[in-house]
């Protein structure tokens, strides 16, 4: 089974790109969970949430404590300190953010860490700040866990092709900068 | 035929498909986290005309069970759903509902109750009202939640029950939770759900009866008598109903109860609701370790299916009981108690531990559930009677 | 089982109070002066005072709980209140 | 058919002996109105008087002859609206169904239910009989409770006199609510009253009905049991109580241009014998400015 937790922002779609996930690994014939994890439903206040994916029947009903990724959608919250809690080492870490690696502060733990401007393409292809659908092209591409296919046939349905270019561009673009 | 369909969606949304399914005349409810999606759902349905239910937008839980009780009286199927505080508002109909043995259900996605001021997950709300005369089931995962909302409505208008259903679960936990299930086709639901309309309690001029009259003692306990054997009823039509539901969509859940390794087992770790998935995978965990262990899960606390869990416990050494939720006036929590009663009469003492956690919002993982085992070995070893309550930190 | 719950209802099955023993005072109609007008009976909240086709008006004394508003409103003075037993 | 003939011929559809009190003006209204309204109508009496005098029945026994229910006493609009909701969906809107509720059923703690119930839209009649307090449980101050008037509530003493505030005045708030149909009615004035209630279930058809009767109570009020109507009367003649009705939006005002003042009909009643001649100009302001505001709106 693989863990992952997901931090973001209330407005960017963070709920909305677990959901996808979660359809994507459906349709493929496995196992998805989601549990969003949110204080008050207000735009801009710090969202998190629990996904897991496996080829059985996912029975736990409870927390991700050691996540072997991190979707981080705003490098703002790479500062809080629940964002690398329990990570399990050589974790895969993707990081939205337009800053080189050695500016983001990062701990020093052993990780794999993607970055994309996951902001900036979606300014470019969907014209709105809303990062959500570019993360899961990053996410497709860093951890290799969902159909790429399967999963811009989602995005699709879900949104349109815009954001499927969001995420196209996310999935050319990310980089393993550590 | 179409097949049936996998997808990957919320609990509040099972509970919705399964009311849809179910083919409501009326649903009427009121937002309230983190039940708000259950209705949201259905109204979507209804303005995509893929279902055909009045829906009443009432302005407060109290006139939601109001309106489906009215319809209800007037001969119509009914759906709403609640949390918390909402539940609270509207225990004066809720009370009604059943003693007026009018059939319904009615999903809770649990929550917490106030104070503190908090809207997360927890099992006070609908725990509290466990007297109140309805049915109470509480689901693992979000195919129960669907499953149950279905099989609530025939257990709810079957002939010796009339009673009001709630299909509970774990606000957030199973509410908020998207994960994969199965929405059975609607021929299915027809075939196992035939249509119904309330024809013992009703208000039509064509049949006239005044309903409700005041009602002297000597005859009111005689309704509370008939109301208390509708309950003991309703434990066999839980069980017919589940292997009934078995043979239309090829799924169990064991009617009032369910267990899992417990042949074996000295020990038993006894749920409700959400935490049932992640305690069966403690216990897994805990048996790699060498424990002895085996789960009970309640799927029904009213009524509450006190023979079956003696059977199970009869031969056990031990059991702790996780409970959501606080019982102010005996320090532990309410299923606690409930189990304790049933196994009473055994004629010998088990060690038991009542155990609390999850209250407002708070997570019991794994790790969580392994350390309340440990427990459970060690203070079992020394002492034989009811232990120390345990509180997940 | 429907006696479980409910109360089928009918003409027999109505809960009647024996209301005309709540009188002190009796309502008595004069005919010669009644000119048929009906108000006494769309006032008498008991429904104890009936017209029948030909607009002939009588009080019926089983429930009559002797309120005397017949009596007051009545136009043409036609309705005496007597006390019961005199 | 005039009102005369139409209660002559009609069935009277409540229990011959219930338990409401000598001259009980809701007992009178709850018979006249179920007389317009016939055998095919469901009727909803919260707990109250009429409740409470037996109208729902007793153990196995029956208070009406149409199909009867005691709903709570905050939730007969919702309760109302569920059953019509199930009636419009079997098509069987020839139905009447007729909430008949007291004061306090309506104004006080069943408020939000009224209210959400008429702001839906819902397609029912809700009759208030309003004697002014809660009379069934020994006549403690309701909202519409008038200035002045001595409940158990607010009992007349050195440091106190009676209700301090001025009532609620639910028709107006109703009529807001852009309800179908929103009317006042007083059993002194018979043949309005059972126009407008057959109006109100005609337009309980298309959407919500609202009417609003004054009810002289004896028992709690204090006065001759014989004289409910001559005091309903006095009261709709002072403009006290204003008869008015709001049909679609049309506003109809029967005006007294020369009303009798309110000290004629408050004098008869002990629940105002306490009152001094200045707090008696006072409740005339109060009832001037009333009729005045509702002049304004139906001119």
């Amino acid at each position: 089974m693989k863990e992952i937790r997901f931090h973001g922002r209330g407005g960017q779609g963070v709920v909305k790109s677990a959901q996808i996930i979660v359809q994507t690994v459906v349709e493929s014939g496995l196992y998805g969970q989601f549990i969003p994890f949110f204080g008050v439903e207000r735009k801009g206040s710090p969202v998190f949430g629990f996904l897991r994916i496996d080829d059985s029947e996912i029975r736990v009903k409870c927390q991700v404590y050691n996540p072997e990724v991190l979707m981080i959608f705003d490098d703002t919250l790479l500062k809080m300190p629940q964002t690398f809690a329990g990570l399990e080492e050589n974790a895969i870490v993707i990081i939205n953010t337009t800053k080189n690696i050695e500016d983001l502060n990062l701990p020093d733990i052993k990780m794999k860490v993607y970055t994309v401007d996951a902001t900036g393409i979606a300014l470019e292809t969907i014209e709105k700040d809303i990062p959500n659908t570019a993360m899961l092209g990053a996410f497709a591409k860093a951890t290799e866990l969902v159909n790429w296919y399967i999963l811009k046939d989602k995005i699709k349905l879900a949104f349109n092709e815009d954001n499927v270019m969001s995420a196209q561009l996310a999935f050319e673009r990310v980089k393993l900068s550590k | 035929m179409d097949k049936n369909k996998i997808v990957a969606i919320s609990g509040n949304k099972s509970a919705a498909i399964g009311a849809a399914l179910s083919k409501p005349d009326l649903i009427a409810a009121y937002p309230i986290t983190p039940q708000s999606s259950v209705v949201e759902a259905l109204a979507d349905m209804i303005a995509k005309g893929e279902l055909d239910s009045n829906m009443v937008h009432v302005e407060s839980e109290h006139s939601a069970m109001s309106v489906v009780q009215g319809a209800t009286v007037a001969g119509g199927r009914t759906f709403t759903a609640t949390s918390a505080q909402g539940l609270a508002l509207m225990f004066e109909p809720y009370f009604r509902m059943s003693t007026l043995r009018l059939p319904m259900v009615m999903a809770i996605a649990t929550r917490e109750m106030t104070s503190p001021e908090t809207v997360w997950s927890g099992q006070q709300d609908a725990v509290t009202v466990r007297d109140a005369g309805w049915i109470q089931m509480f689901a693992e995962n979000n195919q129960e939640i669907l499953d149950m909302v279905i099989q609530g409505y025939k257990l709810a208008e079957h002939k010796d029950v009339l009673l009001p259903v709630n299909v509970c679960y774990d606000g957030f936990y199973l509410s908020h939770l998207t994960e994969r299930f199965e929405i059975p086709r609607q021929e299915l639901a027809d075939e196992f759900l035939e249509s119904y309309s309330c024809n013992h309690v009703t208000l039509d001029p064509d049949k006239p009866m005044a309903v409700d009259p005041l009602t002297s003692s000597e005859i009111l306990w005689r309704y509370r008598k008939s109301h208390l054997e509708a309950m003991q009823n309703a434990l066999e039509v839980i069980d017919e109903v589940d292997i009934e539901f078995d043979k239309v969509f090829g799924r169990k859940y064991g009617g009032a109860i369910d267990t899992y390794k417990i042949d074996d087992a000295e020990l038993v770790i006894v749920t409700m609701g959400a935490t049932t998935g992640t305690a069966r995978v403690a216990v897994d965990k805990a048996r790699d370790m060498g424990y002895k262990i085996g789960l009970l899960k309640v799927r029904f606390l009213r009524p509450f299916p006190s023979q079956k869990i003696k059977e199970v416990l009869n031969s056990k050494k031990a059991y702790a009981v996780i409970d959501k939720s606080v019982s102010f006036g005996w320090n532990t929590g309410v299923l606690y108690n409930e189990i304790k009663s049933a196994v009473s009469d055994l004629g010998r003492a088990i060690t038991s531990m009542p155990a609390i956690g999850g209250l407002g919002g708070a997570d019991i993982s794994v790790d969580m559930l392994l350390d309340c085992i440990k427990k459970l070995d060690e203070e079992s070893k020394n002492y034989n009677g009811q232990l120390a309550t345990y509180w997940f930190e | 089982m429907s006696r479980n719950f409910i109360t089928p209802i009918g003409d027999e099955g109505i809960y009647t109070l024996d209301t005309g023993s709540w009188r002190t005072f009796r309502p008595i109609m004069n005919k010669d002066n009644c000119v048929e007008c009906g108000i006494c009976m769309s006032f008498c909240p008991v429904g104890s005072i009936t017209g029948n086709k030909q607009k002939i008006y009588a009080i019926d004394y089983k429930f009559c709980k002797g309120c005397g508003i017949c009596a007051y409103e009545c136009p043409s003075k036609a309705i005496d209140m007597v006390k019961e037993g005199d | 058919m005039n009102y005369i003939d139409l209660l002559r011929e009609s069935e009277d559809l409540v229990t011959p002996g219930m338990s409401a009190c000598q001259g009980c003006a809701a007992e009178m209204c709850l018979r006249r109105v179920l007389q317009v309204a016939g055998r095919n109508t469901i009727m909803t009496i919260p707990p109250g008087c009429m409740a409470g005098a037996g109208v729902v029945g007793w153990n196995f026994d029956n208070g009406l002859k149409v199909p009867v229910h005691i709903p709570l006493l905050d939730n007969t609009a919702s309760f109302l609206s569920g059953v019509s909701n199930m009636y419009q969906r079997k098509n069987r809107q020839d139905v009447n169904i007729i909430a008949f509720a007291g004061d306090g059923a309506t104004a006080d703690c069943g408020f939000q239910s009224l209210s959400g119930a008429a702001e839906r839209a819902e397609k029912f009649l809700y009759i208030c009989y309003d004697n002014e307090g809660y009379m069934n449980t020994g006549f403690q101050r309701s909202s519409t409770s008038s200035k002045g008037s001595k409940t158990s509530t607010t009992p007349v003493g050195s440091a106190g006199g009676g209700k301090s505030q001025n009532q609620k005045y639910m028709p107006l708030i109703l009529a807001m609510h852009n309800a179908e149909y929103v009317a006042t009615a007083s059993p002194s004035n018979m043949k309005d009253l059972v126009e407008k209630v057959t109006k109100g279930i005609e337009a309980s058809k298309r959407g919500f009905a609202y009417i609003h009767i004054f009810s002289p109570c004896p028992t709690g009020w204090g006065h001759d049991t014989n004289l409910s109507i001559d005091i309903a009367k006095k009261a709709v003649k002072s403009n006290f109580f204003p008869l008015f009705e709001v049909d679609r939006g049309n506003w109809k005002l029967l005006d007294n241009k020369n009303p009798i003042p309110v000290s004629e009909w408050m004098v008869k009643l002990k629940k105002f014998s306490h009152l001094s001649d200045d707090d008696i100009i006072a409740i005339q302001d109060l009832a001037d400015k009333r009729m005045e505001l509702l002049r304004k709106l139906s001119s």
